[in-house]
């Protein structure tokens, strides 16, 4: 019993890894945009899930509350209200598979290069000594003190997209 | 206590005890529901299974598990199905982080007494709305994966109803939190011993109120499946288990809204003021809590015409949220001074 | 991208809230109704037809089958209509009687439309206070007629037959229970804030704007017109009682609300009269066995529940039976308020306006 | 009542003709049903009296040679109209004259009716609001003749138009929307005419729906 716990508690990140991976996959293979839209909900709770095995159950919370619980609801309104039978047509793979396949294995290289040179080190368990009593007050403790400015900034950026959406909109409806 | 125990044991025990008592309280909600409302309107309700009907609500899942499953020949196969599922998930998860009661020693299994709650997350209440604004997917596939104009539409307006009363309902609960200092739902109940919150936050209260019943699309704010308007909104295409599937979910979710206004409102488990002589277990205290909330829903169930939908979104926007803003405001004034 | 897309959604006839087979089209701008076709015939039966091959008595059967929730005030204006044109003198007491059974039977009717008018709306309880009551009613009915919706009342000269013993009895019941049946609706929704949210302002049609349409009945009297046959132009003996014509000048549904909810107690007042003056003697005038009418025509109509029924009968003085039967039914002409009432309005306004104007497809179709 | 005979001719002319012009001379309300027990009940006919109001005699005067005939019958105050090119103006006249409200439009197929000029009826039921009168309108037409819409006067006559032409199948010119109400719009036939065999309009409708769900199989 004791094996199957510390097996599962050390395995079962790559479990939810390897899960999320085949779920983006998903977004990305799947013709019916309705069916994109629910692989990405499934991926976004994933990765919600990884969160929390790191002990970032606030980023884990935030995570399911804005991504999984706001942005993919409008993703979903968007969908459900364009035409769909249009996109049943679509071919998925373009004539330029062989420029596409070049560009990609570019990528890759690219990235796998940048993440080799990186020094990562042993931040999460650093990160898991640090809070104690949970990491929303530490997260809460670091925004407000430390990064107030930009946070502050931020925010006002975003109300400005706001209302600006808002007004652009209204534009439009009264002409 | 071995490891074990703990880890593996105990946790069992309190999910399958939970779930247990939840599936029952929601099989006996709809009984309660149809009771209640039938002798609000003279009349008897159901009286054929069992003593006064007793049985029904089993009768009725038996039912629902043997009748056919229908799916409309031009639906989305794969979103049909997963629909039910989708909505009732976030409704029985939420139940992990409720403690329904202070202490308990599960029927001795456990040598010590442990806290009475699956687990007692840090992050406890907003692990709860984040799990149930997952809840929303289950309605608004089902609904378009219907194929079918009531359906859709009855899916786009409760989507669109849940994520704007999210809001107020979510700030309604800030003022409990910034109170209690704490977002763990033990910790909730913990620091009302001196006072319930109703007390100081009664404005959040009855703004909390109003926003669970549109939340759990109840009436007055059943627009989702308003029956005269929508046929059956959402579900109509439905049958079978996967019907019971979003029945089960909107009963589960009344439970699970009344009991965070119980924990963060009522003091949770504590007893009533002046009433703790009776020496009643802790879960009873909660649980009477509880159905004293599922039984005003009934209430109004009865008594409530229903909102138009323009005018229940112009309530959320334009009243909740300035509302519970201002609640915010005068706790961190009141806090701070 | 930005252009606006018109929907267009069936509601009926099969739906729970078009109280019976009527179809809408609508066209839709998001939920707001932007224009509005009623499609009616889905109970068409050919009553008017029908009438021309039967004999006058035969025919009374059919008018119970036009408006099923008022049969009563549908035999009245048919029997009515038979006495003017062959010019007999109904007796005292059988025209007492009429008024009873006519006024309870719009109590019944407007309770039908009070309940399914508030389950519109999504108050549940008032569906079954109403139905509760009506009830009553319709056990009275069955207690002189034998049948609870479709009568055959009356008869051309008075009364099929006498009063029952004990039927006083039971009117005198409801005479004592309805006043405080009513107090508890109004409780539930006069005041009601959200019942007031839903109807105040909703279905608004102007006086001048109701009279052309031809809308009769408590929908024109919501929009502040007097208009009651039952007063300006009395039969029977409804000019021998005190009561008032019920008047709203909200034009809205609240104000046909109002109006209604006002008709029933005045409905109470003349039951209690009628039952109170109830003279003895002949409840049937002496008339032939087999009924024949001088050959000419008339138009007579009634105020039903729903508004002015009018029936246009036509005798060739030869046969047993019309020559032609021409029915007016409230319902009909009232359903043509739906259009001007429900543009621009939100689909759910759309239910409480059908609930509004209380039509029943059978007299639609007939 | 010398126009009235006009309207009644030949064939019963003869002696029953004595009996209904005196009959309702004599009493102002006949009782013919109640008082004369039948074995064999004799037929008479609603009376027709010159109109004798004032409000009669000026709507009368204002139409001017448009009304054909006016007369008074049990209780009810009659005008027939001639369908010409003042049919809509007359309306308007009638309409100013106080009598704002159409009740009713109803058609009539006078077929089989004897002493009709022609074949088919309508008739528009008028009320006033303010004199508190009813007032009723006849035009006779011939068969396949046409008849002015009164829409643009009453809107209410929609409804009533569209059920005339349903049933009865007469056109009304100058309007929109002039389609079968209560009948399948694909219906064959005008049911309410005297001449209709009841079943025929039927079996051809059901002919050409099952040739439709045929073609669509």
């Amino acid at each position: 019993m004791e094996a199957l716990s510390q097996f599962l508690s050390h395995y079962l990140i790559y479990m939810i890894m390897g899960l999320s991976i085949v779920t983006a996959l998903g977004i990305v293979f799947s013709k019916n945009a309705v069916h994109s839209v629910i692989s990405m909900l499934f991926t976004m709770v994933l990765v919600a899930g990884v969160y929390l095995l790191f002990d970032a159950e606030f980023l884990a919370a935030v995570q399911l509350l804005v991504y999984a619980g706001g942005i993919i609801v409008l993703f979903l309104f968007v969908v459900l209200l364009v035409a769909l039978h249009k996109l049943e047509n679509l071919r998925l793979y373009n004539t330029y598979s062989l420029v596409s396949i070049v560009l990609v294995l570019f990528l890759i290289v690219i990235l796998g290069a940048t993440f080799y040179s990186m020094p990562f080190g042993a931040a999460p368990s650093v990160v898991h000594n640090i809070i104690a009593g949970g990491s929303t007050e530490a997260v809460a403790m670091s925004l407000y003190t430390k990064f107030i400015l930009p946070f502050e900034i931020a925010s006002v950026l975003l109300l400005v997209a706001l209302i600006g959406a808002i007004i652009l909109t209204k534009a439009r409806a009264e002409q | 206590m071995d490891f074990t125990t703990t880890y593996v044991l105990l946790p069992t025990a309190k999910i399958i005890a939970v779930f247990i008592v939840v599936l029952l309280t929601v099989l006996f909600l709809t009984y309660a529901e149809r009771k209640v409302i039938a002798f609000m309107q003279v009349r008897l309700g159901p009286m054929r299974v069992g003593p006064w009907g007793l049985l029904q609500p089993i009768a009725d899942g038996i039912k629902l598990f043997l009748k056919e499953d229908i799916i409309p020949l031009k639906a989305d196969r794969f979103v049909y199905w997963i629909a039910p599922t989708i909505s009732i998930v976030p409704a029985l998860l939420s139940f992990l982080v409720v403690p329904w009661g202070s202490e308990t020693t599960l029927f001795g299994l456990a040598k010590q007494p442990v806290p009475a709650v699956i687990s007692d997350l840090n992050i406890g209440l907003l692990y709860i709305l984040a799990i149930s604004s997952i809840g929303i997917y289950g309605i608004l596939l089902g609904g378009w994966a219907s194929n079918s104009k009531y359906p859709l539409l009855g899916g786009l307006r409760s989507a669109a109803q849940m994520v704007s009363y999210e809001v107020p309902l979510t700030l309604a609960l800030v003022g409990p939190v910034m109170m209690a200092n704490t977002l763990s739902t033990r910790g909730i109940v913990e620091a009302q011993k001196g006072m319930w919150f109703v007390v100081p936050q009664i404005l959040a209260f009855l703004v909390y109120i109003a926003c669970a019943v549109a939340e759990t699309n109840r009436a007055p704010y059943d627009l989702p499946e308003a029956e005269t308007e929508l046929v059956a909104g959402f579900h109509t295409e439905y049958s079978g288990m996967k019907f019971a599937f979003f029945y089960l979910a909107e009963y589960a979710n009344m439970i699970v809204v009344s009991s965070i206004a119980t924990i963060c409102f009522l003091g949770g488990w504590l007893p009533v003021p002046g009433l703790s002589f009776l020496h009643l277990p802790s879960f009873v205290w909660f649980a009477l809590k509880v159905g004293v909330f599922l039984f005003g829903y009934l209430w109004i169930r009865a008594t409530y015409p229903r909102y138009r939908y323009d005018q229940l979104m112009a309530i959320g926007w334009k009243f909740f949220i300035p509302v519970t803003l201002i609640n915010i405001f005068i706790t961190a004034f009141f806090l701070l001074k | 991208m930005f252009k606006r897309e018109i929907v267009e959604l069936n509601m009926g006839p099969q739906h729970p809230s078009t109280h019976g087979v009527l179809r809408l089209k609508l066209k839709l701008d998001g939920e707001t109704v932007v224009d509005l076709e009623p499609e009616i015939g889905y109970l068409h039966r050919g009553v008017e037809k029908l009438a021309e091959n039967f004999n006058y008595l035969q025919a009374l059967n059919l008018t119970d089958r036009l408006d099923y929730i008022a049969a009563v005030s549908n035999n009245l204006g048919y029997i009515e209509t038979l006495e003017k044109l062959g010019g007999v003198e109904v007796p005292k007491k059988a025209q007492y009687f009429r008024v009873l059974l006519t006024e309870l039977n719009r109590i019944a009717s407007h309770l039908l439309w009070l309940a399914t008018h508030a389950l519109d709306i999504g108050a549940m309880t008032v569906f079954l206070y109403a139905f509760r009551e009506r009830e009553m009613i319709l056990d009275m009915f069955e207690m002189y007629t034998g049948g609870r919706l479709l009568t055959t009342t009356f008869r051309y000269g008075g009364l099929k037959e006498d009063i029952p013993e004990g039927f006083d009895k039971k009117v005198k019941e409801f005479i004592k229970i309805f006043p405080s049946r009513m107090e508890d609706y109004e409780d539930l929704l006069t005041e009601n804030r959200i019942w007031k949210k839903r109807t105040v302002g909703v279905g608004v049609i102007s006086a001048e704007d109701a009279i052309n349409l031809g809308l009769s009945g408590p929908v024109l009297r919501g929009s502040g017109v007097p208009y009651d046959i039952r007063k300006v132009e009395p039969y029977e003996v409804y000019d021998e009682f005190d009561w008032e014509i019920a008047v709203e000048n909200g034009c809205d549904t609240y104000a046909r609300y109002k109006v209604r909810m006002k008709e029933m107690r005045q409905s109470l007042r003349i039951v209690e009269q009628a039952l109170e003056g109830m003279p003895e003697g002949e409840f049937r005038a002496k008339v032939p066995k087999t009924l024949k009418l001088p050959k000419g025509e008339v138009y007579h109509s009634i105020e039903a529940p729903k508004g002015e029924l009018g029936y246009y009968l036509i005798s060739d003085g030869k046969g047993t039976g019309p020559y032609r039967l021409k029915v007016r039914g409230p319902s009909f002409v009232n359903l043509q308020g739906l259009k001007p009432m429900c543009k621009g309005h939100m689909v759910a306004d759309v239910v409480a306006i059908i609930g509004t104007l209380d039509v029943v497809l059978g007299e639609i179709d007939r | 009542m010398s126009e009235e005979l006009k309207n009644n001719p030949s064939p019963e002319k003869d002696k029953k003709e004595e009996v209904k012009a005196k009959k309702p001379v004599e009493g102002e309300k006949p009782k013919p049903a109640a008082k004369k027990v039948p074995p064999k009940p004799q037929i008479v006919v609603a009376p027709k009296e010159e109109p004798a109001e004032d409000w009669q005699k000026e709507l009368i005067k204002k139409l001017g040679d448009d009304v054909e005939e006016a007369y008074v019958s049990v209780g009810e105050f009659n005008i027939v109209l001639k369908n010409n090119e003042n049919f809509i103006a007359n309306f308007e006249n009638i309409k100013q004259h106080g009598f704002d409200y159409l009740a009713d439009i109803s058609s009539v197929d006078y077929l089989k009716f004897e002493g009709a000029p022609k074949r088919f009826g309508l008739s528009y039921h008028l009320y006033s609001m303010n004199m508190n009168r009813r007032l009723r309108v006849k035009v006779f037409l011939d068969e396949n003749e046409k008849v002015p819409s009164v829409m643009d006067i009453w809107k209410t006559a929609d409804f009533h138009e569209r059920e005339a032409y349903d049933l009865m199948g007469i056109v009304f010119t100058g309007r929109q929307g002039l389609k079968r109400i209560l009948l399948p719009d694909d219906w064959v036939g005008h049911p309410l005419r005297k001449d209709v065999d009841k079943v025929e309009g039927r079996e051809e409708y059901t002919a050409k729906l099952v040739r439709k769900l045929r073609e669509e199989d």
